[in-house]
């Protein structure tokens, strides 16, 4: 069981550095994003000092859900994914191995990235300490369910704004206790209890979302 | 497993739908052990949509597929590990080397394959000098040749094979039909599409026409 | 009357609510209505082509 | 056992349930009309005025039913996708497709009428209250599925897909209901909130209720007939459609 | 010259007009993202009030950006767009028309639906006034500059987020120019010069951008 | 314009390029009025790309394409005049109905088509009854008719067509090749491609092979 999940990975993990400028278009588009908003704001430190969390956060999680929409469709079109489905292997755990490999290469990159932005808007050492451990918890589960909606548009035609459409409003637990961690500990309030709620979610989606892609990975390659 | 008399794969009034279209009803059939199965139609007549049933990747409209007597869709893993299908896409990853390609399918099929075994496989099948290119670099012959190589390499019992011919050479063409005719002669199920005019007869050859109203 | 329509001085949020709530009950069904109708229309006349077609073959 | 079984599988075939539809639609046509009127009756002219809020709190008695039925349709959808899983019945799925508009719809209208009663409550159109926020959310959810539905083509893969993504809103459901409570909870310490306490008059209560089952048999009436419609769309090619077309015209 | 500008968009609305869930996919996007951002916040009335206009502009920019991705891949694959290359209009009147007939499917609904997205974060009426003017003179921009980059990605693998990198940094000036019209008009400084920058963008961008946009049509149907 | 004895388009060296592979080089020819030219050559010859080429879709790698002594690249929209491309691809909107397409296309191509004329034209190649349906519904040979129906009320002086009877029945093959010569004897220019066994031997009818290295 061990050792096909493993072999996913480094296979994901191979063509990734074999193209690698698809890594860092997903990391430049959180950066770009993430600038916008003093753009549209204005440079007050207060207010963006206030908002940062949130910001951070609502850009990681649209750039790893712009990222998702090719988590699958190069399997797709290539053939190798009906060939997953055909293994002896459980379909699950093939999409374990794929959302892995695909947080490795789109997701740790933001979490790595954050604080670099956080210091932007001049959040405090303790805060961007939150931020990182928070996206480290938050974003492999947003790469889970986003996987489940990455499958379900899988082949369609206006793929990218209905995946949008269909994981967003999923995403938001994970948005709430994410920028609540960050924001209760730049109050001084610590932010152990959502980082805990952050963790139970993470467990939540490692067990439950991949049965879902998997039953949807099934209707897409019907 | 169960009464040796009856066939391995059973195929019980079967119907399809794509789209609006009823591409076949009430098809009902039985292919046993060391029996080659070539499935003919012209375009569109359904040859790739019964072949995706029968793989397991198609959820029929109606009708049932045991193996050994149990339906496939309780099956699942358990029918896919005696599987092996090719379709119309090779299923290689362009960005892998056909080594790469191979020992993960291996390996995902749930066998090991050493490095040693998948470079002399290649190089049987012709690719020699070939086997360590990002695929996406070799021509559609090429591609498919190393989409064939699993078959060299896997001990399926049933392969579904969807014109498995096409973009091949008269030499890669003779050497696949004496690797299926082996197949089937060592007690193996082989289902097979083609429009190329190749012999598929052999001593245990059935044909089904799909499209012309009956089995 | 009129006391009854001010709702005492909540008429536009009382009927604002009550409007839309009636507006979107009554509006549903009409298209709904409309689109039935139109789904029946679409499939009398591809019944209709394809005896045309079936006229003509046998002529 | 087994006889009844095949009972309910027999219903399960769009064809006998096309006509059975009607007759459900009638019925609950019929029911809707009386019960809302009734409703509507003692809304305005029976239920007393309240005395903190005046008569701006009539609009509960369609605000709540409304909310109500946001919640329940979905979750209805959902048992409907679950049974279209399991046995792969054609029918479930369409059961399911003909709720969504009817569910959003109620949606869209508990936000609307909220809006319009916290205006004059709270004097502002919208407050990012727990309750408000996830009730937009289910809202988000159920155009979601919508849009899901109308980007597949192939009907069949449509249904299984759309039931996917049923499951696993309804799973999420009570989890973004209270992450929304938490986050609200946690950083809010003195907006408004429901005064829950106040206890409500009996005539308010009935007329509520009377007012929801009046919401629910227009749910069902309305299903039924889209789920008619959605039936002879998808069943264009059966024999049995073009029967009945030909019988009708 | 006007014909085949009227035609063009004609027919393009009346193709929209058919599978009309695309235009409210957008549409629910854009709510979606400007609703996300205070569960990331926070619910405080006066600090949404503070980030308004940022955040409704840049929601308004994400998703007409998204929107894009469709603008011209419809037509690249049934073959129009080809022929559209071959008629004796300027290829530029063509893109005109695409583009406009895109804004009015997909930019419009944006403008119309922004006032009530402001009232959810509690803004003034004149504020409200505002953000529609700038949003009207700003989205037909950001369509006619996001049609350059739909353009070069035109059948690319990795599409979506490739297109968000190039048009992106694009967008800034009208970001800037369209928040701080709102933001003026709420701080009682008044918008005017914000939305005559605006303007001046707009017809600018009239100008050069469907020229940049049919040479980069051009290449992709090399 | 020019002389007249001067052929109406001159290839001049021309050679392309895909990908990693030049498809052919130093090709010249020229076609006059009242010609018909049938390009033949095996699959991945570079016919497409000639066409596109000589459509101006296709920037060649070197060499010119004159269109009355003027390079097609400085011509533009001036050249686009006297040109029907039909490509492998239809053309067409699957959103909108057969009449809708026909209009619209006549539109941008510069002149008017009144409704009854375009329902009379679609009518008359094989679509009566389904000239108002969206084309997506229609089947693939339907789609090509009326992709094809361009050709009856289009006034260019150049057809390009590449592979137009594909998906067509015997009875529009027919048609097709009676529409082609009509136009060709009536002094237009016409090049074509086809696999399939078509009649294209007319009086004036010249043969390309690509691919076979020689012009
Ligand atoms: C934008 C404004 C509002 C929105 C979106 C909204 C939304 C909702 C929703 C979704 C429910 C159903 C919740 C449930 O049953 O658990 C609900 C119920 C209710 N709402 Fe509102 N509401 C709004 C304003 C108000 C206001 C101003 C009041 C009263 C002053 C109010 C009073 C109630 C009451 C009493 C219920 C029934 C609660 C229950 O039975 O649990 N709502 N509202
Ligand atoms: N995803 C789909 N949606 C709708 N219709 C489909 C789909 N896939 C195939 N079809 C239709 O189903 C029919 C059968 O297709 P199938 O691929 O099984 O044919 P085939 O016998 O394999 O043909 P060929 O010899 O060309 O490979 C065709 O008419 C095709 O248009
Ligand atoms: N966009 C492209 N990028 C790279 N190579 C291409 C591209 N398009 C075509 N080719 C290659 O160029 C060669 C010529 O293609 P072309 O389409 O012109 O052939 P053709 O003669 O029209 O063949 P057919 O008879 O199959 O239509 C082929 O080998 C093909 O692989
Ligand atoms: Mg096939
Ligand atoms: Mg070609």
């Amino acid at each position: 069981m061990f050792e096909p999940l493993l072999w996913i990975i480094r296979r994901d993990l191979t063509i990734a550095m074999r193209r690698r400028s698809d890594i860092f278009t997903t990391l430049i588009f959180f950066v770009i994003v993430v600038s916008l908003f003093p753009l549209g704001i204005g440079p007050e430190l207060e207010t963006l000092r206030l908002i940062a969390p949130g910001i951070v956060w609502v850009g990681a999680l649209l750039a790893s859900m712009l990222a998702l929409e090719q988590i699958f469709s190069a399997d797709h079109r290539d053939g190798t994914l009906e060939q997953m489905l055909l293994t002896p292997q459980p379909v699950s755990i093939l999409v374990i191995g794929k959302v892995l490999a695909h947080w490795l290469v789109t997701g740790l990159p933001l979490v790595v990235m954050a604080p670099l932005l956080g210091l932007q808007y001049d959040l405090s050492a303790a805060g961007l300490g939150a931020l990182m451990v928070s996206l480290l918890l938050g974003t492999p589960a947003l790469s889970l369910i986003g996987a489940i909606g990455a499958a379900l548009t899988l082949g369609l035609r206006s793929g990218g704004v209905l995946l949008a459409l269909l994981v967003l409003p999923l995403y938001i637990p994970v948005l709430i206790f994410g920028a609540g961690a960050v924001e209760a500990t730049v109050s001084g309030l610590g932010g152990a209890s959502h980082l805990s709620m952050l963790a139970a979610i993470l467990v939540a989606s490692l067990v439950l979302a991949p049965l879902a892609t998997s039953a949807a990975l099934r209707v897409a390659e019907d | 497993m169960t009464d040796a008399a009856e066939p391995a794969l059973q195929i019980d009034r079967l119907a399809c739908v794509r789209g609006d279209c009823e591409l076949f009803r009430e098809l009902s059939f039985a292919i046993g052990d060391g029996e080659l199965l070539h499935l003919k139609g012209h375009n569109g007549s359904g040859k790739t949509t019964l072949l995706r049933a029968l793989a397991g990747l198609l959820l029929p409209e109606s009708g049932e597929i045991r193996w050994h007597g149990q339906n496939i869709r309780s099956l699942r893993e358990e029918y896919s590990r005696h599987l092996l299908y090719l379709g119309h896409l090779n299923g290689i990853k362009g960005d892998l080397t056909a080594v790469e390609n191979l020992r993960i399918g291996a390996v995902l099929d749930g066998f090991d394959l050493d490095d040693k075994r998948a470079w002399q496989v290649l190089g049987d099948i012709g690719l020699r000098g070939r086997e360590d290119l990002p695929t996406k670099h070799l021509s559609q012959g090429q591609k498919r040749r190393v989409a064939l190589a699993r078959l060299l390499v896997n001990s399926a019992r049933v392969w579904i094979l969807d014109e498995p011919f096409t973009a091949l050479d008269v030499a890669a063409v003779q050497l696949l039909q004496d690797v299926i005719h082996a197949h089937v002669d060592g007690g193996g199920i082989a289902i097979v599409t083609t429009h190329q005019e190749v012999a598929m007869i052999g001593e245990h050859t059935r044909t089904i026409v799909l499209g012309a109203g009956h089995v | 009357m009129a006391e009854f329509f001010d709702m005492g001085g909540y008429a536009l949020y009382v009927w604002g609510s009550f409007g839309a709530t009636a507006l979107c009950m009554i509006a549903e069904p009409l298209l709904l209505r409309g689109r039935s109708q139109q789904i029946r229309r679409r499939i009398a006349r591809m019944v209709r082509l394809e005896q045309e077609v079936k006229h003509e073959g046998q002529a | 056992m087994a006889s009844r079984l095949v009972n309910w599988f027999k219903f399960s075939s769009p064809a006998t349930f096309y006509p059975l539809a009607r007759k459900i639609a009638v019925v609950s046509t019929i029911i809707a009309v009386v019960l809302i009127a009734i409703g509507l009756y003692m809304s305005f002219f029976v239920a007393p005025t309240d005395y903190k809020q005046g008569e701006g709190y009539r609009i509960i008695f369609v605000h709540v039913p409304a909310s109500w039925m946001s919640m329940f349709i979905y979750v209805v959808m959902a048992g409907w996708a679950a049974l279209g899983l399991i046995f792969n019945t054609r029918l479930s799925a369409m059961m399911a497709q003909s709720l969504a508009p009817t569910g959003a719809m109620f949606a869209f209208l508990s936000l609307w009428t909220g809006s319009f009663w916290g205006k004059p409550m709270w004097g502002t159109w919208w407050v990012w209250d727990a309750r408000i926020t996830s009730e937009l959310i289910l809202l988000f959810l159920y155009l979601g599925y919508m849009a899901l539905r109308s980007a597949i083509d192939d009907p069949r893969r449509g249904d299984r897909a759309s039931a996917i993504l049923l499951l696993v809103g309804v799973v999420n459901i009570p989890i973004i209901y209270y992450s929304v409570q938490w986050w609200n909870t946690l950083h809010q310490g003195s907006t408004i909130k429901f005064n829950e306490e106040s206890s409500m008059d009996d005539t308010m209560l009935i007329t509520m209720l009377i007012m929801t089952f009046g919401f629910w048999a227009y749910s069902i009436a309305v299903s039924m007939v889209r789920v008619r419609a959605v039936i002879l769309e998808r069943e264009r090619s059966s024999s049995w459609v073009r029967e009945q077309l030909g019988a009708e015209t």
